[in-house]
């Protein structure tokens, strides 16, 4: 019996100081944890992508645990209906924000934007681009080198081998402006995704004047204004010889396309027109 | 010369992760920046020898004369477990901004199994006390060694592209094998 | 159910209880094991003695004997008495000169010392290398040697010789007093194990020491033991 | 006009390329090949053949089906591997195993990494060492040089030099018996002794030495610290005691030496960038060359030496940097 | 999560060798034989499986700060009754396992299990997930056994394949370890890539 | 900006929040890194090791805010410096008082004890070189950029 | 044993064909285009409207800020416009357009040719009077000469170092300018001592113009104070740190100008239109450049005014060769390859070089196989391989701890690496974005 006494003994008093050690250590050092942060980070897509500003998923979780009013976080992988989840673990309100997906702002293919030299240095736009302004008459189109693509982490993107030009893969772009940021030329940008996927933009970034723009690249926006007259809802601004049009005020009524002298702008996702074909570079996606 | 030949035999012959297989897990964990491997190496050491010190003195004080040395493990994960906090405990009490700048350091170090390994084979090595307290130290120094160079090439191959299936813990095990294999040149040397 | 709460009383209470349910089963279980693990430790010794010298009606465990080897390690003798006259030893023999770490040998002898049988109770050597000392030193069975012969010249050249072969290399029905006990390339009667001198080296200076220590005690001749690996060079092991 | 080439500056280069620095390297591996073939004959025709095709196929196989790359076999560096893994095996060594090696070195010891320039380990040692511990047996039987020429795997073996003082030393003989043993030192020079088939033959060594250095592929800081550390270090330990410890003109002359510091340690990839880093690298190789070949259980150490140092190369670069411009003195950290 | 989810999970998707990477040293420390391999693995499912159960069984009697002391007490004590048993009925197992059945104590996966599951869990449950944890590891150790085995020295489950002379040596020291797991686990990768 | 040429202005850094201010000291939080930070199974091991440290910063005569997210550096030197500190000269301490007395006492027990005395020596004297230390081992927040 | 500078350094194919051509004076252009942005720092403000007359030599930009230069018109004619043209990145920049309609220049310039050797000015007037004359480098840098002449309060220069090395391959402006007008650059550069009050300069002119060297060594003679010193070949000899290095062994530490070891190093052609601005009162219009390249007929070194289109440069040497691949503003290690040449000479226009097709592309890369050539190479000691990857990476911490602000951007590495790597594409990258960095960090 007394191997067990003794066992018993000795293990109670182990046991006891490593208890006491042990829980003293917990007390000093265990700051408490919010659990909701594990619950939201649970719902979060764990893509880890940075877009939603802050460095990585369990970050952006504990931010919306401490922030009061979350309406200004948006993760934007998840989209709204993660954010509403989140917002429902924490009773607090999620932004009614509108999906996004990023677009291609230039148009200029190889066959409408003529090369006027070659580019012999390294693959990257962000060395052509702080080298000079780009291997066609467009000083300010797409350089066609794919730093939008390697930035991607979705495989959202591709280079199209015939136009030279990235194309985004909608159904798997999440709007994490991943591509926004690295492209040189700020072609890339975020917009609203529209309803039934439906969107309408200038796809040129050229602030030529006209003649030059024109010169350059066929598809140019030229910057004559007519799109800007016609627009019945004040959707569309020009500055610099370049058209704009804010996705807040754009009801997508398509008059705007029809007069573009030059096809800069942009219809995505409507249904084909009796009168014309439209030819798209954009694929087909469904409209969901 | 004793001495010589445990530190020798420790660090390069029989070193804990690549002869051993102790204390994988941090290595693999830990070994991503030099600086890091650097700092853990420092606390690796010293946990190591105060629990070699601490256990050896359990078993010979309390589970040999009381022939309960089955309660080795028991005893001796409890012993270690404590002290682990019980150091961090200590050092947060005397100086706090030492602790600190610790912390924002490094890793935590956890029990591992380098630790209670070296605690339990300096029992059936039947070392003396200060001859397991040096096997104790030569031992992190070789996992030191260990973590450190491997840190190093770990650091260099992030800057090259690995083949897709390879790169994070394949690449990382291979490595080790061939750094394990680059280590049995040492055979023999005592 | 409800969660204990972590009061100090409950906290100490729990930990007392699971202390003692954990030191007890433990105790028990240790009880319980205590007599087969002892077993198994011995029937461990038993049956290498029992491999090593020939039959035998004593419990030689009983009279085994501690002696110290002129190095100062220690040897157990185990005598195997068969109606009471000695039929053999055993000596349990070690050497610290393996390729890695100790070796431990039970080495059986008929009471002149000639070498019966042996058998390598715990070693570190390389598997596949130092480890075949484990059969090494036994005559060979024939046939092994046959499938040797065997092979086709196209697999040599593919893959080679093999580890297997040599020829002397039996120390069954060798007598340390009277053979020389090193290995072939020392000048010695035994050819080592292919690519592992150093194993066999340790092995036989395991087993001399053996026979040494035993003979000192018997008072047997030890003048044509040659040390097999007593004057190594660059290494010294205390 | 037709369109002008637009590209950040220089726009002129050197010429220079991956292929013509290989080849240099190959070039300068003829005279110890041709030295092998000399001494050790068939075996040493059929180990090289085949190791450079089994390296060859390797290389082109996974670059083709294993990472989808275009092949890129003739750059020279599989042929560089293929031949020094041939100069570190017995000349002796059946065709599997030579086919085993080619695929470790390659597989393992480079293509894992992505192949060219990622490989931190010595491909070609890779290879031999793994041989080296997978067939201790077949690794270490050494064909006589000359008398064996007409023969492969059943050539005839000896010891080589370095086995000869190890086993010697170990079972207590006198430095004079075993001097008597050992091939003199012309015969070292010119490489008739036993050995791995390429590293024999000293003088062809140092002939690829010149013509390495000659044609800028390498520099001289490598081969000089492991050779010079070897020298002082045995020099040392021969001076304290001749009758245990060798001279160190036997310890530059025997075994992989040379050809270790001349073409192994020298390997671009695996070695440190700048040049106190390579002096460190250099002196590292050297100790525990010396450090296994005299105490360790292995008679000879070069492989082991400079796989240990590729391990550290990558701490050598991070804190051994070149000389900076405008530094006035570096502060050494650790 | 229905009980036969439990139980898989742990074989395939949450493997603890092959995805999670826990408890390392004993994987790659034992693997030298498919036999040592299995052996260790069932030895760890024993201790998973009856810690996960007690734990479960007295999760709510256990105040949550002492939480860690007390599961450390219940696993070590598992695993401290495999020891004795193993040394009395299998004493060449042990011999050849060594120190990592004491070191069962600190693998990972046994305390993870008990923290992230058991704790949390009731018996039945439990039990499945340490089963099923432990089946899963014991599954890795003895595949990655027979591989070293097989490859250095020509045997699985000291079966002879083929003569042992022809082996890699390497595979069952130390450096095989290393390598034979990083390639596994790469072209288990791709397995489950593809 | 004063760059030191001479060394490498290497620094760590290390996320965190702000958890409270106040005027002598700014307290930021930061999650301390296990050993198995970077494991993607942590969640299946959480042996008591992931804590929080909260690391006190003086005021650098920013704004901060409640909840800010910042980022605090100091230099590397520091860290090497606290492991020094800390582990390896204790490490050294109890291997050499622990020689020495097992070479004078001949005992176990004592020099096991001297040597843990000296180690507890050690660590009074860090305690009473609590100021100092206070002074070294100063991190900043850190400018942000993008 | 010749001097040289201590790290890195290579030595590219030479090919100065048009060394031996004396210095030809081009015809005035029709239309002068005058970029505002000739120099580094703010453009210059126009203060000519279209339809202004203007006179060879008026100033018709003026210098906006504190790091800018004036700009004089190089004809004499009728302001056509202020209008964007494209540089010579191809991007759209403002300059003024003027027709010719002769060369009717500003009374107070004197055009004589006698060599005006006594230096009546102060040493502030001289760096009034460069400032007003819109000097910039000649050297490449095209950094307002005035502000260099201006050393910061607590430094001091004890030495003025002349740089007349012309490293480039190809390159032979500078050459012929030392052949053809050594008393002109002497008088230059006493009045360059004189502004910086410093009682020693030296020349460094690379070993393979022996005849500049031993030219100019005979007009140094009548100076005080100013010497020659001939070094070995060895690029980039002529970049200011490793020339500080070469001549007076000091080095100018990582991250500081040359000042800092108190040395001002001014080109060879500055040197000389500071002679014409200081004692002529003549200011910068014209400069000398180089037209060569292996298919060029015949390649010749040619004084044009600014604003002079490159057509009518590659016309005088023989029209554009059919096989032109390639057009470099400046020489081949650092000069920056054209996008077309419809583009005006500037001040910092050295040399037009035209590269025949065959050799304008590079080959493709390989994987670095680390062989160290491009860390040999560096003239700055940098590790260019490793500078390469972090900046692919993104990785700027690193990039800054390894100094790469350091670089001077001179190629040797591109140009030595066997494996082809565009190592300098990178490390331009790295040093924008990391030199970003710094300067948000400081705000
Ligand atoms: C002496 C020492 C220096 C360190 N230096 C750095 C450093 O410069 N930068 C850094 O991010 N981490 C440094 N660390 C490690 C960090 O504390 C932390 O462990 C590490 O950043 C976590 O690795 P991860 O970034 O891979 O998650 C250092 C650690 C020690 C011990
Ligand atoms: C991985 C490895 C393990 C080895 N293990 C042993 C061993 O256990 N025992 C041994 O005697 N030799 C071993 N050796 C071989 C020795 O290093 C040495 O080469 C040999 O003992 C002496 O050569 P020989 O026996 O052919 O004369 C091993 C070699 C290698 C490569
Ligand atoms: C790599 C490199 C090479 C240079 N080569 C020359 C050269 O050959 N000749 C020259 O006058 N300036 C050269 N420079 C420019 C000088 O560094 C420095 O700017 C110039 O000599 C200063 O004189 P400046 O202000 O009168 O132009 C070079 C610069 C660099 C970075
Ligand atoms: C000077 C020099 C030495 C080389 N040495 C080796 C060598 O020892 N082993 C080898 O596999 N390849 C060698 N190579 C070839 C090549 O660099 C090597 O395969 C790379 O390590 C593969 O990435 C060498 C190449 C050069 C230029
Ligand atoms: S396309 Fe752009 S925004 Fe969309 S996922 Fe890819 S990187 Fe993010
Ligand atoms: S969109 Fe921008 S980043 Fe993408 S290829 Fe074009 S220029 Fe490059
Ligand atoms: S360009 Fe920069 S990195 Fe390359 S050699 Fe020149 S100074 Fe060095
Ligand atoms: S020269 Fe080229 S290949 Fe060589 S180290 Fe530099 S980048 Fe790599
Ligand atoms: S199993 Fe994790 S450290 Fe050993």
């Amino acid at each position: 019996m007394s191997v067990v006494m003794i066992t018993i003994a000795t293990l109670v008093v182990l046991g006891a100081t490593a208890a006491v050690i042990l829980y003293a250590a917990a007390q000093k050092f265990k700051v408490y944890e919010d659990p909701r942060i594990d619950q939201v980070e649970a719902v979060l897509p764990a893509a880890n992508c940075g877009g939603c500003g802050f460095p990585g998923c369990r970050a952006f979780a504990e931010a919306l645990v401490k922030a009061d009013d979350i309406s200004t976080l948006l993760c934007p992988v998840g989209g709204a209906a993660v954010m509403a989840q989140a917002a429902g673990i924490l009773g607090k309100e999620a932004a009614a924000t509108a999906p996004m997906v990023a677009v291609v702002r230039c148009n200029g293919n190889c066959d409408v934007r003529p090369k006027t030299n070659n580019y012999d240095g390294a693959s990257s736009c962000a060395i052509a681009a702080s080298l000079y302004g780009g291997d066609t008459g467009c000083s300010f189109g797409c350089l066609g080198l794919g730093d939008c693509v390697d930035a991607c982490q979705f495989d959202a993107m591709y280079m199209d081998e015939k136009t030279g030009l990235p194309v985004i893969i909608e159904d798997k772009c999440v709007a994490c402006g991943a591509c926004v940021k690295a492209c040189p030329k700020i072609i890339i940008q975020l917009r609203k995704k529209g309803p039934k996927s439906r969107r309408i933009f200038v796809s040129c970034v050229n602030k030529d004047k006209g003649g030059v723009a024109r010169k350059a690249c066929e598809v140019a926006c030229i910057g004559c204004g007519k799109c800007e007259k016609v627009c019945p809802h004040g959707a569309i601004t020009i500055t610099n010889n370049l058209a704009y049009i804010d996705d807040e005020k754009c009801k997508l009524c398509r008059k705007c396309v029809e007069v573009c002298p030059t096809n800069a702008i942009h219809e995505i996702n409507f249904p084909p027109r009796k009168e014309k074909t439209t030819e798209e570079k954009t694929e087909e996606a469904p409209a969901n | 010369m004793t001495y010589a030949l445990i530190v020798i035999s420790a660090i390069f012959v029989n070193n804990v992760v690549l002869a051993q297989f102790l204390g994988i897990c941090p290595f693999l964990g830990v070994s991503k920046r030099i600086s890091t491997a650097i700092g853990m190496t420092g606390a690796v050491t010293f946990v190591m020898i105060i629990a070699t010190l601490m256990t050896f003195l359990l078993q010979k004080l309390v589970l040999e004369p009381f022939e309960i040395t089955y309660l080795q493990t028991i005893s001796f994960i409890l012993v270690i477990a404590a002290l682990v906090q019980l150091v961090e405990i200590i050092l947060k009490k005397i100086s706090p901004p030492l602790y600190q700048a610790l912390g924002v350091f490094l890793p935590l170090i956890t029990t591992n199994c380098a630790i209670l390994g070296v605690a339990i084979m300096v029992i059936q090595k039947n070392y003396n006390l200060v001859e397991s307290v040096v096997f104790a130290g030569a031992t992190a120094l070789g996992f030191g060694l260990a973590l450190i160079t491997f840190a190093g090439i770990r650091e260099q191959l992030d800057l090259v592209d690995l083949p897709k299936g390879m790169s994070g813990t394949p690449i990382a095990l291979v490595v080790s094998g061939l750094l394990a294999l680059a280590f049995m040149g040492f055979a023999g040397l005592v | 159910m409800a969660k204990t709460e972590s009061t100090l009383v409950n906290m100490l209470l729990t930990l007392l209880v699971i202390a003692v349910i954990s030191g007890a089963s433990l105790g028990y279980v240790y009880k319980l094991t205590k007599a087969p693990i002892e077993q198994a430790k011995a029937a461990k010794q038993q049956a290498a003695i029992k491999d090593v010298v020939p039959e035998f009606d004593n419990d030689p465990l009983a009279e085994a004997k501690t002696l110290q080897s002129e190095d100062g390690l220690e040897l157990k003798m185990f005598p195997a008495k068969k109606a009471g006259e000695l039929v053999g030893v055993a000596v349990e023999t070690l050497t610290n000169n393996g390729f890695s770490g100790e070796i431990r040998i039970m080495v059986g002898m008929q009471p002149d010392g000639t070498i019966i049988n042996y058998r390598v109770l715990d070693h570190k050597e390389t598997p596949g290398l130092g480890s075949k000392m484990e059969e090494w030193f036994r005559p060979q069975a024939p046939k092994a040697d046959a499938t040797a012969d065997q092979e086709t010249s196209f697999a040599k050249w593919l893959y080679g010789i093999k580890a297997s072969g040599g020829g002397n290399r039996s120390i069954v029905g060798m007598n340390p007093g009277k053979n020389k006990m090193i290995v072939s390339k020392d000048g010695g009667e035994v050819d080592a194990i292919t690519a592992a001198t150093i194993s066999s080296r340790a092995f036989l200076d395991a087993v001399v020491r053996a026979y040494k220590t035993y003979a000192k005690e018997a008072n047997l001749s030890t003048d044509a033991v040659s040390g097999a690996t007593t004057k190594e060079g660059g290494k010294n092991y205390e | 006009m037709n369109k002008l080439t637009v590209s950040p500056s220089p726009h002129v280069h050197s010429g220079d390329s991956v292929k013509k620095n290989m080849y240099g390297v190959i070039i300068a591996l003829m005279p110890a090949l041709l030295a092998s073939l000399w001494f050790f004959g068939v075996g040493a025709l059929v180990v090289t053949l085949t190791s450079v095709a089994a390296c060859l196929l390797f290389e082109f196989l996974i670059q083709k089906y294993l990472l989808n790359r275009a092949p890129s076999i003739l750059d020279g560096s599989a042929i560089i591997t293929g031949l020094l893994l041939a100069f570190n095996l017995p000349s002796n060594l059946p065709i599997a195993l030579i086919i085993i090696g080619a695929a470790v070195s390659i597989g393992i010891g480079k293509m894992a990494f992505g192949g060219l320039g990622n490989n931190p380990f010595n491909p070609a040692l890779v290879g031999r060492v793994f041989l080296l511990i997978s067939f201790p047996v077949q690794m270490t039987s050494w064909p006589l040089p000359i008398a064996s020429r007409m023969s492969y795997v059943d050539a005839l073996t000896g010891a080589t030099p370095l086995a000869v003082l190890k086993e010697g030393v170990k079972s207590g003989q006198s430095m004079a018996e075993l001097t008597e043993k050992i091939p003199s030192s012309i015969n070292l020079f010119l490489g008739n002794m036993g050995g791995s088939l390429g590293e024999v033959a000293a003088i062809a060594l140092i002939i690829g030495l010149a013509y390495m250095l000659i044609r800028r592929i390498i520099t001289w800081h490598i081969p000089v610290s492991v050779i010079a550390t070897v020298l002082i270090f045995t020099g040392i330990l021969h001076l304290v005691d001749p009758q245990q410890y060798v001279s160190p003109l036997f310890h530059l002359l025997t075994g992989g030496l040379l050809l270790g510091a001349i073409f192994m340690a020298t390997d671009y990839v695996t070695s440190p960038m700048s040049h106190p880093g390579m002096i460190v690298f250099g002196v590292g190789i050297g100790v525990i060359t010396v450090l296994i070949r005299v105490f360790g259980a292995y008679p000879e150490g070069v492989s082991f030496a400079i796989l240990i140092m590729n391990a550290f190369t990558p701490l050598i670069n991070k804190y051994i940097k070149p000389k900076a411009f405008g530094e006035v003195a570096k502060p050494v950290k650790a | 999560m229905n009980n036969w989810k439990i139980f898989a999970n742990g074989l395939l998707k949450e493997n603890p060798t092959f995805t999670l990477l826990l408890g390392m040293c004993p994987t790659l420390g034992v693997t030298s034989s498919a036999g040592n391999g299995l052996g260790m693995g069932l030895a760890t499912t024993f201790v998973l499986v009856m810690s996960n159960m007690v734990i479960a069984l007295v999760k709510d009697f256990i105040p949550d700060k002492v939480r860690i002391p007390a599961f450390v007490v219940i696993i070590a004590t598992f695993v401290s009754v495999v020891e004795m048993s193993m040394q009395a009925y299998l004493p060449s197992l042990f011999a050849s396992l060594g120190l990592f059945i004491p070191l069962i104590v600190v693998n990972c996966i046994v305390l993870g299990r008990a923290e992230a599951f058991a704790s949390k869990n009731n018996p039945f449950r439990s039990i499945l997930d340490g089963l099923g944890m432990g089946l899963g590891f014991s599954m890795a150790l003895t595949l990655l056994g027979s591989v070293r085995e097989f490859l250095g020295s020509g045997k699985i489950f000291s079966l002879a394949i083929y003569p042992e002379d022809y082996g890699m040596l390497v595979f069952v020291l130390a450096p095989g370890a290393f390598l034979a797991l990083g390639f596994l686990i790469a072209i288990i990768n791709k397995l489950k890539a593809a | 900006m004063e760059t030191n040429t001479m060394e490498p202005n290497q620094t760590i850094e290390h996320e965190g929040i702000v958890v409270s201010i106040n005027d002598r000291k700014i307290v930021v939080r930061i999650m301390a890194q296990s050993a198995c930070s970077g494991c993607h199974a942590k969640g299946a091991c959480s042996a008591a090791d992931m804590q929080d440290k909260l690391i006190d910063i003086a005021p650098d005569g920013h704004d901060y805010h409640t909840g800010q997210r910042v980022v605090i550096s100091g230099h590397q030197s520091l860290g090497f410096k606290a492991v020094l500190y800390a582990y390896v000269i204790p490490s050294i301490l109890v291997i050499t008082s622990l020689i020495v007395a097992y070479a004078t006492t001949n005992s176990d027990m004592a020099s096991a004890i001297i040597s843990l005395a000296t180690v507890s020596v050690y660590y009074g004297v860090v305690y009473l070189l609590k100021d100092r230390l206070q002074k070294t081992f100063s991190f900043k927040i850190k400018n942000q950029f993008s | 044993m010749l001097k040289t500078f201590s790290i890195g350094g290579i030595h590219p194919a030479e090919n100065k064909l048009s060394a031996q051509n004396p210095i030809a004076t081009l015809d005035l252009p029709a239309q002068a285009i005058v970029m505002l942005a000739q120099h580094i720092g703010a453009p210059a403000e126009p203060v000519v409207q279209k339809g202004d007359i203007v006179k060879t030599g008026q100033l018709i930009a003026k210098a906006s800020g504190f790091v800018s230069a004036n700009i004089h018109a190089p004809v004499s004619g009728t302001i056509e416009k202020i209008d964007d043209v494209a540089d010579a990145s191809g991007y759209k920049r403002k300059a003024i357009f003027i027709k010719t309609d002769g060369d009717e220049w500003l009374e107070t310039i004197d055009r004589t040719p006698d060599l005006k050797k006594e230096i009546s000015l102060s040493p502030a007037e001289i760096i009034q009077r460069i400032a007003d004359a819109g000097i910039v480098g000649m050297g490449g840098a095209t950094f307002p000469t005035h502000i260099k002449l201006a050393p910061p309060p607590g430094k001091k220069c004890d030495i003025l170092i002349i740089n007349g090395v012309e490293c480039e391959p190809y390159l032979t402006a500078d050459h012929r300018v030392m052949l053809e007008k050594g008393d002109e650059i002497m008088v230059g550069i006493a009045i360059l001592m004189k502004a910086l009050s410093v009682n020693k300069a030296i020349i460094g002119i690379e070993n393979n113009k022996p005849d500049a060297i031993a030219h100019l060594n005979k007009m140094a003679q009548a100076y005080q104070g100013i010497s020659i010193m001939p070094l070995k070949v060895q690029y980039p000899q002529g970049g200011e740190k490793q020339l500080i290095d070469a001549c007076i062994g000091r080095q100018v530490p990582s991250g500081k100008l040359p000042i800092e070891v108190g040395a001002v190093v001014q080109n060879i052609g500055t040197a000389l239109a500071i002679y014409e601005a200081v004692q002529k009162n003549k200011p910068l219009i014209e400069r000398v450049i180089t037209v060569t390249g292996k298919s060029v007929s015949t390649p010749g070194n040619y004084l044009a005014r600014i604003g002079t289109p490159m057509l009518s440069l590659i016309e005088a040497s023989g029209g554009l060769p059919v096989d032109t691949g390639k057009i470099i503003g400046g020489g081949p290690m650092m000069g920056k390859a054209l996008t077309s040449i419809d583009i005006p000479v500037t001040k910092g226009s050295s040399g037009l070089l035209i590269m025949p097709d065959r050799e304008a592309t590079r080959q493709p890369m390989q994987n670095c196989i680390r062989c160290a050539k491009c860390v040999s190479a560096c003239p700055m000691g940098l590790e260019p391989y490793l500078l390469m990857v972090l900046s692919q990476k993104g990785i700027w911490d690193r990039a800054e701890e390894e100094k790469v602000m350091d670089c001077i951007e001179c190629g040797s590495c591109s140009f030595t690496c066997p494996s082809q790597r565009p190592l300098l594409d990178h490390i331009r990258l790295g040093k924008n974005k990391v030199g970003q960095i710094m300067r948000s960090r400081t705000k």
